[in-house]
């Protein structure tokens, strides 16, 4: 029992990691139609960001416990690439799509290089920091906190941005974009300023993401391509642009993995794919898309 | 061509389009036609008939359910209830390709053309598909003189011959409106149906689409037109009979003279949304 | 991007000649005019990045000492620096150095998917070519039966037999259940397998309990720990040696796997000062392969390397900068000895021939390339200690064992010599 | 450009690349094959995007396929010829195109992306997982074929290369090329160019969208793949790095490079980025940066890539003269 609730609880921390990667994703999606192959990018370099604040901070005294504050601090100052890499794809907003994806594929190749010339080869950990909350659990199931933290983070982001997009004017206008460009502009609505602070709150959400998972992992050069594959099988199953999707298309990814490691570790891989394609084949629009075409 | 502002001449028995031997055969039949989108009903009970020879048009308000008429007719819509017969086949849903072989093409109210395409090659896709040389990977378009020779006649009727090398993009409104009828019109359908084949055109051009819209239609020998219209002069000027829906329902099938002299139909349908009146 | 910057790019881009640096004194008569180019291949980037960096001061070591004193064989070595990527692209970068650059040698390769993809490449354009690392059994029979020119370094996964021998050295009869985590690729499966058929041989009932087959650079193993830990090995055996293995450790170590369970870690010498004390026990046996830092008994060549290293990285190398360092010794060897041999520069098959057998001492200790052209050096594996001046373990048991003892002989089929070797423990 | 002065200038062109091993150095005529392969692998892919307008995240998948079939053939079935290995990865090609496209081309734009994506990540992870018969990491061998039945064993490897296969790949290349040419001008190419620029229109004019998308997959996966027999021959291995989604981001790269708009442009992209690539590679080791530069630029600045500038060079040369 304890077994299976410690291997659960790895699925389900897999997908708060999965959720927070996917997030930024989606929500550019939802509002500007972009598929973004740069979040994994923003998510390494949250990570490596993260890693060289806390360290810097430590070193100046910080008090360890008081870690967290100043890695989601690192994440969000991280949010002033945002408008800069807006700008750059403002220049093709008008264009097909297959030139939006082929310029964010261009940012991925700049971020790989970029986190080395900053970081070099190798990989960047936060040692052992993650412990410093200590863990909890009983009967042989045992979670450090910092794992619960980031479940818990997870869900209130991901309940934040759903209050946000629901319940507040902002978040009304922004559906609203999502739904109708046109119309939108037409009432009025300044559409560049929304491309901006979308597009911005995308990038923030991958970098705090990267920031706040890394003390339980490492910042790594590869990890970047790495992600957005997942990050990709998490949307599509989950429903392009849909942050509800993100959640459950996380889940689906987090648990299947866990499942797949716990019986029969071969497919560990394999069967993130084959559910991709079997959403796709048999609900094209994912568990919560709207349907395309 | 005729001069714009002129009526299109009649035939002599006073119809639009040229009357041949099966004149008067059953082109379309719906037969209690419904269709339900959850607890909307868009259409209900829709019987109708268009006979060879006939031009039909279908009016009706903003939301009276031209529009899924339309996509019933043209077969990418099924049916909640009722069939829908072109030429006895039932077409509900067979999907645009299928429709356009057994020999019914449509043309859109927002103009559908290829833009990067020219007008030669725009005319040239409905040709091959009509000449069913589409699975000719080995063959060449330029060389195939019956294909440069059916898109010079087509382009010619509709005006579009001295503009062949253009990419449909940069042709005016009105040549856009036309292309896209005229390739509908390569591929020498027996019906075909235009869908406000002049919405987004100034009045003053109307007529002079019209007029060569049914100058085509004769040269072609299609043998039935639907005009779905909210222009009521153009709809008096060019049926030979009026098809009103109202809230998805049929108000009026009628020819022009009794139709117009109802004036309860004229308000329902023109009321609903005022028609400017040139 | 300010200009300021594209030229600390310029010149941090180790790509490119690295000129030697030395005034040239006293040129033997039958030096050519021209400076010995090696090519180097070495990961920069991806995930084998960091081991490719390693590498590279091992051979910049290597050079800035042979410079100093003269050159090989009176040419000082000039480097031409080229990374090291997919199979595909790593053998362009080996046709240009040898066609464009025209370099005398090759060295580096990591990646044993490069390797084995770049073996008969090399052989077919008569390019000597010096391996780092990057081999295993796999394939190396049909593929490069008898190599001419391209030298490959130990050839089955040593560090795997000899974690092996020291699991039954010093665990014999207090483990029942084992279990591997192991990259998910030809090196981890390999390792995993040496093991198990190594514990047959010395009589060792055992139970495997778990296998996990993480990709390799998988940075989340919460779920590979959970399954680990309800196996309840009383064993864990895991090849893991990139990113993910700190990452295993640490997850392993707040899961509280480490209690009751032994491990075995023979490559984990690649991230020795990314595991730290925090995270990682005592009383495990820990690879460092052919280069242990911290060795008491270093020699001073392995001592002034160290502080070298340190000195320009704020770090502790691990094997690779040994095997880089040993390559370039293993070449200056050869040439020295057929230039000798010849009175005269040798032909670049002189060369290679004269380098079968040469011995060379490397960072780690003695080595030797033998006549196969596969390389002998010196292992040293041991047991975990918190008894140090580093926040991570060093070792406080060093067994050293040569690899004579460790890798199969010229011809042999790896899995039947496990069976048949007298090997002593 | 008159037709017969684009014949002029591709045949000049086709000259000069084929007389390359009187004038190149031996490594820049290697560099021709790696480019020369992709040239053929972009015509098919440029065939699915720039005339049916669907853009593949996962034609690297066909790459590989086209790879791995070499390395089956040559080096476990010990069929050498290289006549055979093309055929047979041709059908390999379309026998794992068929069934994918059928799932895939009911698809458009990104979603079609995404789920090109997936499949080559399946593939992918089929060969690295499947070790015993994938050979996982490590690949699989691929032996020096034979050409048109001739063994060139007595020729070293760079000769081998730089010599008969060198050749034999710009005959491919050429052939392939022309066959290419047919197949736009063709009936069949007209419908795809139609299908892509406005689906629902094209319906209408009798245009069979999804049969013709699939055509249109089967046929750039079987160009993809001899691509790839091609690529596995002077690097001796067919490895799953081949079907990474990365490689298939970096074929897509290349065909915008040269200009996805003109019959031309991918070839020009495939020169174009191995020569780029190369150059990068010697003067920085941070050339994916750079690399990642030149994309976006041609993306922002020149969507029509090198071939639209140069189409503009020639109209404003022209309009100079008239």
């Amino acid at each position: 029992m304890a077994a299976f609730i410690n291997i659960l609880l790895g699925g389900v921390f897999h997908a708060a990691v999965l959720f927070l990667v996917a997030a930024g994703l989606q929500i550019v999606f939802g509002v500007q139609k972009i598929v973004n192959l740069a979040c994994g990018s923003f998510y390494a370099l949250g990570a490596y960001f993260g890693v060289t604040t806390v360290t810097w901070a430590l070193k100046a005294g910080l008090p360890p416990f008081l870690f967290l504050p100043v890695l989601i601090a690192s994440g969000v100052v991280l949010a002033v690439i945002g408008p800069v890499i807006e700008r750059l794809l403002r220049t093709v907003y008008d264009r097909d799509e297959s030139f939006q994806l082929l310029l964010t594929f261009a940012l991925v190749l700049m971020f790989q290089d970029i986190m080395r010339y900053f970081w070099g080869a190798n990989p960047q950990q936060l040692g052992n920091l993650v412990m410093v909350y200590g863990k909890v659990g009983a009967g042989g199931v045992d979670l450090p906190v910092y794992n619960v933290l980031v479940i818990a983070g997870s869900i209130a982001i991901a309940l934040i941005l759903g209050g946000f997009l629901q319940r507040t004017r902002y978040g009304r206008i922004l559906r609203a974009t999502a739904e109708n460009r046109a119309m939108t502009e037409a009432l009025g609505v300044d559409v560049r300023r929304i491309n901006v602070v979308v597009f911005t709150l995308g990038t923030v959400l991958g970098t705090v993401g990267g920031a706040f998972v890394v003390p339980t992992s490492a910042a790594s050069l590869d990890m970047a391509v790495e992600l957005v594959v997942e990050a990709f099988a998490v949307v599509v199953i989950g429903g392009l642009g849909s942050m509800r999707g993100a959640l459950a298309g996380a889940l689906v990814v987090g648990l299947m993995r866990a499942a797949a490691i716990a019986l029969y570790a071969e497919l560990e891989l394999l069967s993130i794919y084959l559910v991709v394609i079997l959403v796709l084949i048999l609900r094209p629009s994912g568990l919560f898309g709207k349907p395309a075409e | 061509m005729n001069g714009p502002g002129e009526p299109t001449k009649r035939t002599e028995d006073g119809r639009l389009l040229r009357q041949s031997a099966d004149s008067g055969t059953v082109m379309i039949e719906t037969r209690g036609v419904s269709k339900h989108y959850g607890p909307f009903v868009a259409l209900a009970d829709i019987t109708i008939t268009l006979k060879a020879g006939e031009m039909v048009s279908i009016v009706g308000p903003n939301g009276a359910g031209k529009t899924t008429l339309v996509n019933v007719l043209t077969g990418l819509l099924r049916t909640t209830t009722g069939q829908v017969l072109f030429k006895g086949h039932d077409i509900a849903g067979i999907g645009p390709v299928r429709l356009a072989r057994l020999g019914m093409a449509r043309s859109f109210q927002l103009v559908h053309i290829f833009p990067e395409l020219t007008v030669e090659e725009t005319i040239a896709v409905a040709e091959i598909a009509r000449a069913g040389k589409a699975g000719r990977l080995w063959a060449s378009v330029r060389g195939d003189d019956a294909i440069h020779a059916r898109v010079r006649e087509v382009a010619a009727i509709f005006g579009l011959d001295t503009k062949l090398d253009r990419p449909a993009r940069v042709l005016s409104q009105g040549d856009k409106k036309l292309l896209d009828i005229a390739s509908a019109f390569a591929l020498a359908p027996e019906v075909i149906l235009l869908d406000e084949p002049t919405s987004g055109i100034s009045t003053g051009d109307k007529h002079g689409i019209m007029k060569t819209l049914v100058e085509a239609a004769r040269t072609a020998n299609v043998k039935a037109i639907i005009l779905v219209e909210h222009d009521m002069d153009l709809v008096a000027e060019y049926s030979d009979r009026i098809i009103a829906l109202q809230e998805g329902r049929i108000l009026a099938d009628l020819p022009p003279t009794q139709f117009f002299a109802d004036p309860a139909i004229v308000a329902a349908v023109v009321g609903m949304k005022p028609v400017r009146h040139a | 991007m300010d200009l300021g910057r594209r030229k600390a790019i310029k010149t941090i881009g180790t790509a490119g000649v690295v000129a030697a640096t030395l005034p040239i004194l006293g040129f033997p008569a039958i030096a050519q005019n021209r400076p010995l180019r090696v090519g180097i291949i070495a990961p920069k980037a991806g995930i084998a990045g960091t081991i490719g960096e390693c590498g590279l001061q091992g051979t910049l070591f290597a050079v800035e000492k042979i410079n100093a004193a003269g050159g090989i064989a009176g040419r000082m070595v000039e480097l031409v620096i080229e990374e090291e990527t997919n199979p595909k692209d790593s053998i362009e970068r080996l046709r240009k150095l040898v066609l464009q650059d025209k370099v005398d040698c090759v060295q580096g390769i990591v990646s044993s998917g490069v390797s084995l993809a770049m073996g008969p490449a090399a052989e077919e354009m008569k390019a000597l070519t010096i391996y780092w690392d990057g081999t295993t059994q796999d394939g190396v029979d049909e593929t490069m039966a008898k190599p001419r020119y391209v030298f490959r370094s130990t050839d089955n996964e040593c560090e795997a037999v000899m974690a092996s021998l020291l699991v039954v050295k010093h665990w014999k009869g207090k483990f029942k259940t084992i279990a591997g985590i192991n990259p998910d690729y030809s090196y981890g499966r390999n390792n995993w397998a040496a093991f198990q058929a190594l514990l047959k041989k010395f009589g060792i009932e055992f139970t495997v309990v778990a296998e996990q087959w993480p990709k390799v650079g998988t940075l989340d193993l919460t779920s590979h720990v959970a399954a680990l830990k309800a196996a309840k090995p009383d064993m864990i055996f895991s090849s893991l040696l990139f990113a993910d293995l700190p990452v295993f450790m640490r997850t392993a170590h707040s899961a509280g796997l480490m209690e009751g369970t032994r491990f075995a870690f023979p490559a984990a010498g690649f991230q020795h000062t990314a595991l730290k004390k925090e995270f990682t026990p005592e009383g495990m046996i820990f690879g460092h392969n052919t280069l242990y830092f911290d060795h008491p008994q270093a020699n001073a060549l392995q001592k002034e390397f160290v502080a070298y290293y340190h000195n320009k990285t704020k770090d502790y190398p691990h094997w690779e900068a040994d095997r880089a360092y040993f390559a370039m010794q293993a070449y200056k060897a050869g040439v020295e000895k057929a230039q000798k041999a010849k009175n005269a520069w040798p032909s670049i098959e002189e060369i290679a021939a004269a380098m079968e057998g040469v011995k060379v001492d490397s960072l780690g200790g003695p080595g030797r390339m033998r006549e196969d052209h596969i390389a002998e050096q010196t292992f040293y594996q041991g047991i975990t200690t918190h008894k140090n001046k580093y926040d991570f373990p060093t070792l406080g048991v060093v067994d050293t064992m040569y690899s004579d003892q460790l890798q199969k002989p010229p011809g042999a089929n790896f899995w039947k010599w496990i069976e048949t070797a007298q090997i002593k423990l | 450009m008159t037709p017969r002065l684009t014949t002029l200038v591709i045949v000049g062109l086709v000259a000069l690349v084929g007389s390359a091993p009187l004038w190149a150095t031996p490594y820049h005529i290697t560099l021709m094959i790696p480019a020369m392969a992709y040239g053929i692998a972009l015509l098919g892919l440029n065939l699915l995007f720039g005339y049916a307008g669907l853009l593949s995240f996962g034609h690297a998948m066909f790459v590989g396929i086209g790879a791995y079939t070499t390395a089956v053939f040559t080096s476990k079935l010990g069929i050498r010829s290289f006549e055979l290995v093309l055929v047979a990865s041709a059908v390999a090609a379309a026998l794992f195109a068929i069934p994918i496209g059928l799932l895939t081309v009911r698809y458009v734009r990104i979603f079609f992306g995404m789920l090109t994506l997936a499949f080559g990540m399946l593939f992918h992870s089929f060969l690295f997982k499947f070790y015993h018969l994938t050979g996982g990491d490590s690949g699989m061998r691929v032996v020096r074929p034979t050409l048109l039945g001739q063994d060139t064993q007595e020729l070293d490897k760079i000769a081998f290369l730089t010599g008969p296969f060198f050749l034999y790949v710009l005959a491919l290349l050429v052939i392939l090329g022309l066959v290419m040419l047919r197949i736009v001008h063709s009936p069949f190419g007209l419908h795809l160019k139609a299908l892509r620029e406005n689906a629902r229109k094209a319906e209408y004019l009798g245009v069979t969208v999804r049969r013709f998308r699939l055509a249109a997959f089967v046929i750039s996966a079987i160009y993809c793949s001899i691509g790839g027999v091609i690529l596995a021959v002077p690097t001796g291995i067919a490895d799953p790095e081949l079907a990474y989604w990365t490689h298939s981001g970096n074929l897509i790269f290349m065909t915008l490079l040269g200009g996805f708009t003109n019959f031309f442009g991918p070839i020009l992209g495939a020169f174009s980025f191995i020569l780029l690539q190369d150059q990068l590679m010697s003067a920085t080791q941070y050339w994916r940066f750079f690399l990642g530069v030149v994309l976006a630029l041609i993306v922002i600045l020149f969507p029509r890539g090198l071939m639209g500038i140069l189409e503009s060079l020639m109209a404003r040369f022209s309009r100079g003269r008239s």
